[in-house]
């Protein structure tokens, strides 16, 4: 008898876990009533739709789906009486969860989430979308994190989403993730295939998750299966390391270009007039409030066209900064240029005076950038090299200033008469040239330029008054070692420093390898004054 | 020449003296309190907003009829983020505007600058900031928590079931003692229960460095390696926070992916930052904006007023717990004061022995005798998108401080 | 020639000639005096004291800068050095009386001081190590520089970059000398508790004594055929090369010694502020003491001495009295010598001991 | 034995050359003149005898033993080498007798320079200025201070750049006058000048400069008769 009913028990489970498919459709009272409850019911609810939702009908997961969003975005209201979903956080009145019907929330409870009730929320979205998302780009959405979190998804979603998914190049995608996530299977031939699939994509995760493997029966009894993993193990590591290299020279690229850019203006003031400007950081802060002012100014007259604030704020920033410098020239340093010593004085005390200023003005808080999508983010290239968008349009930003000053420098009269004061300023006096007013364009020019430095800077450094402060030691040297008055020099001293800094900071910490890097530089200035490029004068 | 180089120290020593000669003798109905809190220099936006706390405190209490019969008049100064300059302004403070107790410092050093001063004097400072603990003077009053009682709850917290079940750990840190003695009291904590070395990983960085990409990258790597959950541990200060948090959104990591316990990381940190990328991150003080209660709605309807009347160059809808800290610290020593019905500090110091204060964060304060710490709440915050931290987790009570911690 | 060789030439001329030094001496000495008779209040003395020290490093750098025409935008390095082996001795004191280990020390695990501290709690020893370290680092770097003709802005920049990269190393909390919190927290000088009134007269007695040695000893040297060299040095220094001078040799001698002048500054500072921390190292500070040296009057020794004591006198008074107001007046008294007053404010009292062709020099 | 001898020295700063295998040999008292159009390399040449500038090839022997290529300019001046600058170079924060003292330079012992100082006082003509600050002397003044500083050392080897550039006739012929009494067996004399009267009037030879290369050697006679010197110096 006993063994009769246990049998039957038996049988009963096997049909059970066979039959996935006759599941309950979505209990929603419990399910919105969990979502209500505390971290663990909350999790519950989200894990439990994870594990059915290959079996789901479309209706229950939209519904899921829309609860799911209202918790994550802080909508979910949490009446005794129920659960609402209101339009925004703190609204006077909401939908009831399992009616649609309006009525008033109550003041209530809207839950907060703890990150491991956050991941499974998410996880449960990224499915809903997966499966349900209205557009390719929704469901697209929805498999990359179904993608992070693969080894919590069933395959039956998987399955599910290959088999009515319309979109051909997220069908091939889906199917690469399901044979991928099949490394645990029984089946050798399928583990096999998940392998090369796992190492199709490679990544960090994907050496680890492959390394596991090394450990497994398999590894030692089945040469097709070791020879299959070692395969996919070298393929893996061999692209992790080529996208680690490629990240390094990212990285190296987006510093070099943040220190030529600060340099930039510099090499030029200091290439023509001999000035040591130390108020130069001053002007890439104030560059960068330029460019909050033309947020501003956007938000207020033109709020549709706000994403394109940044764009519009290169020449503002360029003309309002090029005029601060133009007007200290013209109030102080002209008075000084036969002593070079008495002009860096004057540059220090208006740094000071510019930072005080804007500190009592506008405040020392960091300001607040509205980042439109062409600088926030990043998209994964290659292995685990991830390009982010502010650094690449820094590092385009600093590309386009070399190139425009470059041709104003060569192929503009102007460019022509700077470069003649710069070589020699006597003689140009004597052909006739007005110096004076070479100086006060090419001190505009210089400071204009730290403006747009300041521009760049908006997407990736934090803006507040003494941002401009940590520029200025780099960035002498960055000049000097180039060699006065040669913007190729600074170029590749900025590409020099930057290259080194990223390679040694993993060895040696970032405080070690900033101090080699500059006890280099002093080393190397020390056998070499003139720099890297400048052309050996008579003295 | 020589009559001009008399006339020249004769003007310098009338500089030095003048301090005396501008400022009112004080009235004898009143009571002077002293701020250190600097409003220009790196910590001009974090310090700066104390010393409108502090006013704000002292005029309330004012307005309450003062203390032992006394109004207050709270002194303020500008060491510009310039460490010896606490010391001397400091000395200035109690040897010649006598006052009765000082408010100040942020970071370790300035206190650190201003204990002997303080000390050598018998005066006494008020130090509304976290810090490593392992120090006890009788002359400071150490307001919010080491990091044996604040921090370690909450990486206890995130190790828990209910957090992430956190089993590895990448800490980043400015270089300096804070971030230091933290690790260490962390991986003396781990080892203590069994935690393997090869769990962690620790990185320092310069003061106000912001070129986070290849530390980014590296916890990548160090998160794709197998052995269970990691976080990151983020003790850096200053505008390298922001700066870490920009970076690590844009590499598109994600807070359930890695999340960051930033222990220094305020509502301050997150202006200027799309916070949409970074929800549910992770800080840990022992108060938070959001903390629920009637004091807490009050204290920032308060201060949201204040900013508006006395044009306070502060974002009014931004309180964070230095603030609270700093309006606890004049509220405990008007309390003290006026137990002791005194303004002599070895009188004060006598009456902070039982003194509890019920505070904004809506846990109450106390002290005991044994020290010059304070039982504060716990608050683990978790960032969401209005750049606020919503709270995830608060202790049932204010634990005793340990000022020595036993992981150290 | 003897009516020739009669009037006196050199040092002794020139000191004579040298009122404002002479004063400032007498003054210094008048002042030391009166704080050992009757002594105001503490704070007041201690901040003489520190001006004092101020003056002293000021007068370092005047050496360099207007006889000798090199901007240093690195002289906290030399202050530093002296301040870090001062307060290491302090420390060393206080262990061998307290048998209490520096917190910094315990932090970094150590039992006991390290090596290199051996000895440091015997204050001549103390004395000779920081004069020599300061020396000795300003010989190595010096040396470098003046071999390969490093000159002018140059020199000032590479400088700057030099103290800069000390900040970022002693910011280490592996170097360990303290880190960022640096040391503080001195028991004991020479066996009396730190800021007991005595030791605080003390203290600011023997900056104002050598204050006025340090005056007195620079200008003889100025006033010396040395000075003569500096100066030739400073407005021409191929020619004076082309003369069959060693400028290298010279500019490094001076270099050196203001270096350790620059120390002798700082093991005065420290005991008077109770702590040295990195922050003496910041590239701001350095750039400071040019200006106190700008304001009082480039090239007078005695220039140094005022602008220093002026421009830190305005801003232990104003960062407490006019907070908001202090930036804005030392930008704006920098602009106004820069611009108006070349000879810094001494200009103002009408006081040229130079002409003014002068003021095309540094 | 000759005085000085410039072997084949080539000098480039950048791309451009300054001074192209150019060689000279000067006989001890002998005055020598270089005379050139501008850009010559006149001046290149008296920077590289006295160590200002380094060349990329060739070598400059004093006597027939120091090689002055090798040297420092204060080696070089000690090995008793002077030079006066074309602009008048003196010291203006020190007193007449002060730059005289400096000009003695420092291997003479102190005791000696007093009575150097006198004798040149009264050599350059400003015995009456010796304590007025240099700075404040007029042109002519400080010419002559100059030369009194370069002869304060007694040299062996004489430079001058352009020593009577910028001074009246009158003054010119005294400071003519002055170098021919300069003129000693011991001691060589190199002068760069572009007034030919006054060159004809002190130098025994000539060497023509030009684009860097040496274009002529020999008489002042001899330079004005030679056609390519015509065309390229005089002619123009």
């Amino acid at each position: 008898m006993a063994e009769l009913l246990r049998a039957l028990l038996a049988l009963c489970c096997l049909a059970l876990l066979a039959v996935p498919a006759c599941a309950a459709p979505l209990d929603r009272t419990r399910f919105a009533a969990d979502l209500c409850g505390d971290g663990a019911a909350q999790v519950r609810a989200a894990e439990g739709l994870v594990q059915v939702g290959g079996d789901l009908p479309a209706d229950d997961l939209t519904f899921a789906g829309g609860l799911l969003g209202a918790l994550a975005e802080r909508r979910l209201s949490c009446p005794a009486d129920g659960t609402l979903l209101l339009d925004r956080p703190g609204a006077p009145e909401g939908h009831d969860a399992l009616t649609g019907a309006v009525r008033p929330a109550p003041k209530a409870r809207a839950p907060v989430l703890g990150l491991r009730q956050r991941a499974a929320v998410e996880t449960a979205r990224g499915i809903i979308a997966l499966l349900t998302g209205p557009d390719p780009a929704a469901r697209s959405a929805g498999l990359a994190v179904v993608e992070r979190r693969i080894a919590t998804v069933p395959a039956a979603v998987l399955d599910r989403a290959r088999d009515t998914e319309t979109d051909a190049a997220l069908k091939a995608t889906i199917t690469g993730l399901a044979q991928a996530a099949a490394l645990s299977s029984p089946d050798p031939a399928r583990r096999r295939a998940a392998i090369a699939a796992v190492a199709a994509s490679p990544s960090g995760t994907a050496q680890a998750r492959l390394a596991a493997l090394k450990g497994d029966p398999a590894y030692a009894s089945d040469p097709a299966f070791r020879a299959a993993l070692d395969a996919g193990l070298a393929q893996v590591s061999r692209a992790v390391a080529i996208g680690d290299g490629l990240a390094v020279v990212y990285n190296g690229l987006s510093f070099a270009s943040i220190l030529f850019m600060a340099a930039a203006g510099l090499a030029i003031i200091f290439g023509l007039m001999g000035v040591i400007n130390l108020a130069q950081g001053e002007f890439i802060m104030l560059g960068a409030y330029a460019t909050y002012g033309v947020q501003e100014a956007f938000r207020r007259f033109a709020p549709g066209l706000l994403d394109f604030y940044l764009v519009a704020a290169i020449p503002v920033a360029f003309g309002a900064v090029a005029l601060v410098g133009i007007v200290v020239e013209t109030l102080i340093l002209r008075h000084l240029y036969r002593r070079p010593l008495m002009s860096l004085l004057a540059t220090w005390a208006v740094s000071l005076f510019l930072v005080n200023l804007v500190r009592v003005t506008v405040g020392t808080q960091n300001l607040q950038f509205v980042m439109p999508a062409y600088v926030s983010g990043g998209v994964p290239l290659y292995a685990d090299f991830v390009v982010t968008w502010n650094r690449l349009f820094a590092i385009a930003f600093a590309v386009a200033t070399l190139v425009v000053t470059l041709l104003i420098l060569r192929r503009t009269p102007l460019g022509l008469d700077i470069r003649a004061v710069t070589q020699n300023r006597d003689m140009a006096a004597c052909l006739g040239l007005p110096t004076r007013r070479i100086d006060r364009l090419a001190f505009g020019l210089g400071s204009g330029l730290a403006g747009l430095a300041g521009v760049a800077l908006c997407p990736i450094y934090s803006v507040n008054p003494g941002m401009g402060s940590g520029f200025i030691v780099d960035s002498f040297m960055v000049v000097v070692l180039g060699g006065v008055g040669s913007l190729v020099g600074t170029l590749v001293a900025a590409l020099g420093v930057g290259g080194a800094n990223v390679l040694i900071e993993p060895i040696s910490g970032a405080v070690a390898a900033k101090v080699i890097v500059l006890v280099g530089i002093i080393l190397f200035l020390q056998r070499r004054p003139e720099g890297l490029f400048a052309v050996r004068r008579r003295r | 020449m020589t009559v001009l180089t008399r006339r020249s120290f004769v003007g310098t020593a009338a500089l030095l003296a003048a301090p005396a000669l501008i400022r009112p003798a004080a009235a004898a109905d009143t009571v002077k309190l002293g701020c250190l809190f600097s409003s220009s220099g790196t910590m001009a936006n974090l310090e700066g907003r104390l010393n409108h706390v502090v006013r704000m405190a002292a005029d309330a209490i004012n307005g309450r009829g003062g203390v032992n019969g006394r109004q207050i008049e709270v002194v303020t100064s500008d060491p510009a983020s310039d460490w010896p300059l606490y010391a001397q302004i400091g000395r200035q403070m109690l040897q010649q505007e006598k006052v009765a107790a000082l408010f100040g410092c942020w970071t370790s050093v300035s206190r650190k600058s201003v204990l002997p001063v303080v000390e050598q004097n018998d005066g006494l400072l008020f130090y509304p900031l976290h810090f490593e603990g392992d120090e006890n003077s009788k002359n400071v009053v150490y307001v919010n928590s080491p990091p044996a009682s604040s921090v370690l709850p909450a990486v206890d917290y995130l190790m828990g079931p209910d957090g992430v079940g956190a089993k590895r750990f990448f800490m980043i840190g400015s270089d300096y003692v804070w971030p230091r003695t933290i690790n260490k009291q962390l991986k003396g904590y781990w080892t203590s229960k069994g935690i393997p070395e090869t769990a962690w990983r620790e990185e320092y960085v310069p003061f106000g460095f912001s070129n986070f990409q290849t530390l980014v990258n590296q916890v990548r790597s160090f998160a794709s390696q197998p052995g269970g959950q990691p976080i990151v541990v983020l003790t850096v200060v200053g505008s390298s926070i922001p700066d870490f948090l920009r970076e690590f959104a844009n590499q598109g990591i994600s807070a359930t992916d890695v999340p960051i316990l930033g222990l220094d990381m305020v509502e301050a940190d997150l202006e200027g930052l799309d916070t949409g990328k970074l929800v549910g991150h992770l800080n840990c003080w022992a108060y938070l904006q959001a903390a629920k209660g009637e004091r807490n709605q009050k204290f920032l309807a308060d201060w949201a007023a204040y900013v508006k009347a006395k044009n306070v160059p502060f974002s009014a809808d931004t309180v964070i717990d230095p603030m609270v800290s700093a309006y606890d610290s004049v509220n405990l020593w008007a309390l003290a004061a006026a137990k002791a019905g005194s303004f002599a500090v070895p009188e004060v110091r006598k009456a902070f022995a039982g003194l509890s204060f019920d505070d904004p964060s809506g846990y109450t304060l106390t002290m005991t005798g044994e020290n010059n710490y304070v039982s504060r709440g716990v608050f683990i915050g978790s960032v969401n998108e209005k750049r606020g931290f919503d709270v995830l987790w608060q202790s049932p009570n204010a634990p005793a401080p340990v000022p020595f911690s036993p992981y150290g | 020639m003897p009516t020739t060789l009669a009037t006196p030439a050199g040092p002794a001329r020139r000191a004579v000639r040298d009122p404002l030094v002479a004063g400032l001496v007498g003054l210094c000495l008048a002042a030391a005096a009166a704080l050992v008779v009757a002594p105001p209040a503490p704070y007041l003395v201690n901040a003489l004291g520190q001006l004092a020290a101020f003056a002293i490093l000021a007068v370092s750098l005047d050496l360099v800068w207007g006889y000798l025409g090199i901007l240093s935008l690195g002289h906290g390095l030399f202050f530093a050095i002296g301040g870090y082996v001062c307060a290491m001795h302090l420390l060393a004191q206080g262990v061998a009386a307290t048998g209490v280990l520096p917190d910094f020390v315990q932090f970094m695990g150590w039992t006991r001081l390290p090596a290199y501290w051996t000895g440091l709690d015997h204050a001549a020893y103390a004395l000779v190590l920081a004069l020599a370290v300061a020396g000795l680092v300003a010989f190595v770097f010096g040396f470098a520089s003046f071999r390969s003709r490093v000159n002018g802005v140059y020199f000032s920049i590479i400088s700057q970059a030099l103290v800069y990269v000390s900040m970022l190393l002693m910011y280490r909390n592996d170097t360990g000398l303290g880190g960022n919190n640096g040391m503080t927290g001195f028991p004991l000088l020479f066996g009396w508790p730190m800021g007991s009134p005595g030791v605080v007269t003390g203290l600011a007695v023997a900056a104002l004594l050598t204050l006025a040695g340090v005056l007195t000893g620079t200008r003889l040297l100025v006033g010396s055929a040395i000075g003569r060299r500096m100066l030739a040095c400073r407005d021409d220094e191929t020619r004076l090369r082309t003369l069959g001078y060693s400028t290298t040799r010279l500019k490094l001698g001076i270099w050196c010694l203001s270096a350790m002048i620059a120390a002798l500054a700082g093991i005065l500072y420290v005991p008077q502020v109770g702590i040295i921390n990195p922050r003496v190292l910041a590239p701001d500070l350095s750039i400071e003491i040019a200006v106190w040296v700008a304001i009082g009057g480039l090239g007078r020794l005695g220039g140094a001495v005022i602008g220093a004591i002026l421009v830190n006198g305005l801003k232990f008074w104003l960062s407490a009295a006019m907070p908001e107001a202090w930036p804005f007046i030392l930008s704006g008294l920098v602009l106004l010598v820069v611009l108006v007053l070349p000879n810094g404010l001494l200009d103002l009292v009408g006081w040229r001991p130079r002409p003014t062709w002068l003021r095309g020099a540094p | 034995m000759t005085a000085l001898v410039v072997d084949a020295l080539t000098v480039a700063f950048g791309r451009f050359t300054a001074l192209d295998c150019v060689s000279l040999a000067v006989d001890p008292g002998e005055v020598r003149a270089v005379i050139g159009p501008n850009g010559a390399g006149k001046t290149t040449l008296l920077d590289v005898i006295s160590g200002i500038t380094k060349p990329v090839s060739g070598r400059v022997m004093l006597g027939d033993h120091v090689d002055l290529t090798k040297r420092s300019e204060a080696e070089i001046a000690k090995a008793g080498v002077r030079r006066k600058f074309q602009e008048p170079s003196v010291f203006p924060a020190l007193t007449v007798r002060e730059n005289l003292e400096i000009g003695c330079g420092p291997a003479l012992p102190a005791r000696d320079r007093p009575a150097r100082i006198a004798a040149l006082l009264c050599e350059i003509g400003l015995g009456a200025r010796a304590e007025v600050p240099a700075g404040r002397l007029a042109h002519g003044e400080k010419q002559w201070l100059e030369i009194g500083m370069v002869l304060a050392a007694e040299p062996a080897l004489l430079l001058l750049d352009e020593p009577v550039a910028g001074l009246s006739d009158t003054e010119t012929a005294q400071t003519a006058a002055l170098i021919r009494a300069l003129r000693r067996p011991d001691r060589a004399i190199l002068v760069i000048e572009h007034d030919m009267a006054f060159v004809e009037a002190v130098a025994d030879r000539v060497t023509v400069l030009h684009e860097g290369r040496t274009l002529y050697e020999g008489s002042m006679a001899g330079a004005r008769a030679d056609a390519r010197v015509i065309e390229v110096f005089l002619g123009r």
